[in-house]
């Protein structure tokens, strides 16, 4: 099967593809939005604790 | 010896401890089984005779609809165990599989009508399962706006907590009585094949995918309990140590 | 005690009697968008139009569920129900039967000028004014945890139909079908026997789930 | 009409938060009939949200709260919050008719009589929309009188009245608490009653003061 046939997927290449696609996007987009969440937390709270620090 | 297990989930802390050497090789595991699964799926499974190659989106559409189930049902335990008990970590929980259950049904419905197009000829179907998906969409949908339309976290918990286990008593209703309208109405004739019949080179890829993707969305969620600990215990020493550390 | 609870609900109801007769034009207009928006020829309207006044009849119940408990939130007289009736749950009941012989009935009253409106076939009369009775009712009960949850908040009144909506589709798809398959002349007792589980149901678990909401929402 | 040195209400341990940040913690209180306490401590420390997690508004997240039975009936605090739990579009006659109070509806003459006590005999015909704030808590005050509950929880009673009426809820409480009654209250202003007044401050960590 050469590869062009493969992305061709008998003329339905294109919603097998998309589909796929979309759930790339959006199982990428979950991990990306908590990590993104996680790294802010963090910096947050360490620039919280680092000003306890100072005030005491 | 169960009880003090469970103490040691329900602890912040230990959770944290746990899910620090957990987590990345749950999530490893997953993204590979995820791409074993795509790569039988797309090339070395076969066609299907009707719908030819479109039939590999049920890869994708199958198991993030059983995540987005089986994900509502887990939020409702979670949300009724921490609403009975008043179990912080499990409000967390819920709160935390939310987004990820509506991720999954919005992806199930987008893979739906994406498969819809070429065997039925037009986007949108109303097939008893996508409706039942899109059903649960809303489920979730409210769960989330009403758990973010409180100021009070914990109260958002608690009335979020009482919505969910309404819901999940409805969701068979829903199931059952969709699925009734259906026949009522039904007019086109190609079922989506059925897991049972299916050969056993699709069914290997499809149980694979299933057993990715769900344990995927877990790790995610306990990925976000973990963020949701670090914003509500923000002034706990155990907290300052770690961060600090 | 909860004879005089809901001679309470029902004298206030009376006494804000404009809240009452606003549903009832709301259902009437939103009918009769119908006709215009789709075709006025009797055909294609007799098929589709149990569906629509179920649809609007819904709608319009909607409307009214905020009277259920948001003054008295407001105004502090549902925190002293609930404490000082001894039971919380006979509160709330005597709110939800209240609301739906307030709302519920009259929709229900005026549904056959709208059938009639709408060229629904004459024989499917009862049909529809059976299914409607027990869908308002369910729907007095479903709204009533749904107000629970929401009565604190400001914007509540959109979030409430999303939670409530979900929860009320497999009655709204019995409720119009019966009305449909008694339009073609079939069998429609199934669907009928269906609303009265559902009804049932909701009977049981409503009061525990709402009076649980309210005190969420008072804290 | 009640007997006096019964323990109406038992708390021990308990503590109330207010999303993550505790109001206070480890509060013990024992309430026997014909006792007063006063609920002090400053603004925000607690105050209102102790007086409603006893009535059971708040639910109390740590410690228990044990209302004492009385003829096998949970005793029912009468409370007296910031709202009057007036209706607007009921009369006065019939906002205090169709309210509950302790447990059970009350008829005209009791209702008329405590009516004429607050001051308002002449206004119990009129929509309490009509009512000035200071009429409508003296409808709210009108329950106080109308009901037999054993315990009153009052939380700032004294505002919004005048001097005349502050002097006179003062007597009715003395005379309450004389007669074997039990309250709760808090109050920003001063409170003269010929009873001996207890007090309970409310702060951070309760046991580390008492």
């Amino acid at each position: 099967m050469t590869f062009q046939e493969f992305l061709h997927m008998g003329g339905h290449g294109f919603y097998v593809w998309s589909s796929y696609g979309i759930a790339l996007v959006i199982f990428v987009g979950l991990y990306l939005s908590t990590r993104l969440k996680n790294k802010k937390l963090v910096e947050q709270l360490q620039r919280r604790y680092r000003q306890e620090q100072r005030e005491q | 010896m169960t009880w003090q297990w469970f103490n040691r989930l329900t602890s912040p802390k230990s959770y944290f401890d746990i899910t620090d050497w957990l987590l990345p090789p749950m999530l490893i595991i997953s993204v590979i089984l995820m791409m074993v699964g795509t790569y039988l799926g797309l090339y070395d499974s076969p066609i299907d005779y009707q719908q030819g190659n479109t039939v590999r989106i049920m890869y994708i559409h199958v198991p993030t609809a059983t995540a987005s189930m089986f994900g509502y049902v887990v939020m409702a335990i979670a949300a009724a165990v921490g609403y009975i008990w008043r179990i912080k970590m499990a409000h967390m929980a819920a709160l935390s599989i939310a987004p990820v259950g509506a991720a999954m049904t919005f992806l199930a419905l987008v893979t739906g009508a994406i498969w819809g197009k070429p065997t039925w000829g037009t986007w949108w179907v109303w097939d008893a399962r996508l409706t039942t998906e899109l059903i649960l969409f809303f489920l979730y949908v409210g769960f989330m706006a009403l758990h973010s339309a409180f100021e009070d976290r914990e109260l958002g918990d608690r009335a979020a907590g009482v919505l969910a286990m309404v819901g999940v008593v409805n969701v068979p209703i829903i199931h059952y009585s969709v699925y009734w309208w259906n026949t009522l109405h039904q007019k086109s004739s190609i079922s989506v094949a059925g897991k049972a019949s299916m050969p056993v080179e699709m069914l290997t890829p499809l149980l694979l995918m299933m057993f990715a993707i769900i344990l995927f969305c877990t790790a995610i969620s306990m990925y976000r309990i973990r963020n949701e600990i670090l914003d509500r215990e923000r002034d706990k020493n155990w907290i300052k140590e770690r961060l600090s550390a | 005690m909860f004879k005089r609870l809901l001679k309470r609900e029902l004298l206030r109801q009376w006494r804000s009697r404009q809240d009452v007769t606003n549903p009832l034009i709301f259902f009437l207009i939103t009918v009769s968008l119908f006709p215009l928006a789709v075709t006025p020829d009797g055909e294609l309207l007799a098929s589709i139009s149990g569906g629509i006044i179920w649809v609007s009849a819904l709608l319009a119940a909607m409307l009214s569920l905020e009277s259920m408990y948001r003054d008295d939130y407001r105004d502090g007289t549902l925190e002293l129900l609930l404490l000082q009736s001894g039971s919380p749950y006979l509160v709330v009941v005597a709110k939800i039967i209240s609301h739906w012989v307030t709302t519920g009935i009259p929709l229900v009253v005026i549904s056959p000028v709208l059938a009639i409106m709408m060229h629904l076939p004459t024989h499917a009369m009862t049909a529809l004014l059976s299914s409607l009775i027990i869908g308002t009712a369910i729907l007095s009960l479903i709204g009533s945890v749904g107000m629970g949850l929401t009565v604190g908040l400001r914007q509540g009144g959109v979030l409430l139909s999303l939670l409530v909506l979900p929860l009320f589709i497999p009655v709204l798809i019995f409720g119009a079908s019966a009305v449909t398959a008694a339009g073609m002349g079939l069998e429609y007792s199934g669907q009928l026997a269906y609303l009265g589980a559902y009804l049932a149901g909701s009977i049981a678990l409503v009061p525990l789930a709402s009076v649980a909401a309210i005190k969420i929402s008072i804290h | 009409m009640l007997d006096t040195h019964k323990l109406i209400l038992q708390v021990n341990k308990l503590g109330v938060r207010r999303s993550e940040r505790w109001l206070f913690r480890n509060l013990d209180l024992k309430l026997s009939s014909g006792e007063i306490y006063q609920v002090v401590g400053q603004n925000g420390a607690g105050k209102t949200s102790l007086l409603r997690c006893l009535c059971g508004l708040l639910p109390e997240q740590e410690g228990d709260i044990a209302w004492q039975q009385d003829d096998e009936m949970p005793i029912i605090p009468l409370f007296y919050g910031h709202l009057p739990a007036v209706k607007p579009e009921l009369t006065v006659l019939e906002n205090l008719l169709y309210h509950p109070i302790n447990g059970n509806f009350y008829n005209g003459d009791v209702i008329e009589a405590a009516l004429h006590e607050v001051g308002l005999g002449a206004y119990f015909d009129s929509e309490a929309r009509h009512l000035s704030a200071g009429q409508a808590r003296r409808v709210a005050l009108a329950r106080l009188l109308i009901a037999d509950s054993k315990c009153w929880i009052l939380d700032e009673p004294f505002t919004a009245l005048d001097v005349k009426g502050c002097t006179w809820l003062e007597g009715i409480i003395s005379s309450y608490v004389k007669r074997g009654g039990s309250v709760l209250l808090t109050s920003h202003q001063p409170v003269s009653l010929d009873v001996e007044l207890k007090v309970l401050e409310i702060v951070e960590d309760m046991n580390s003061h008492v």
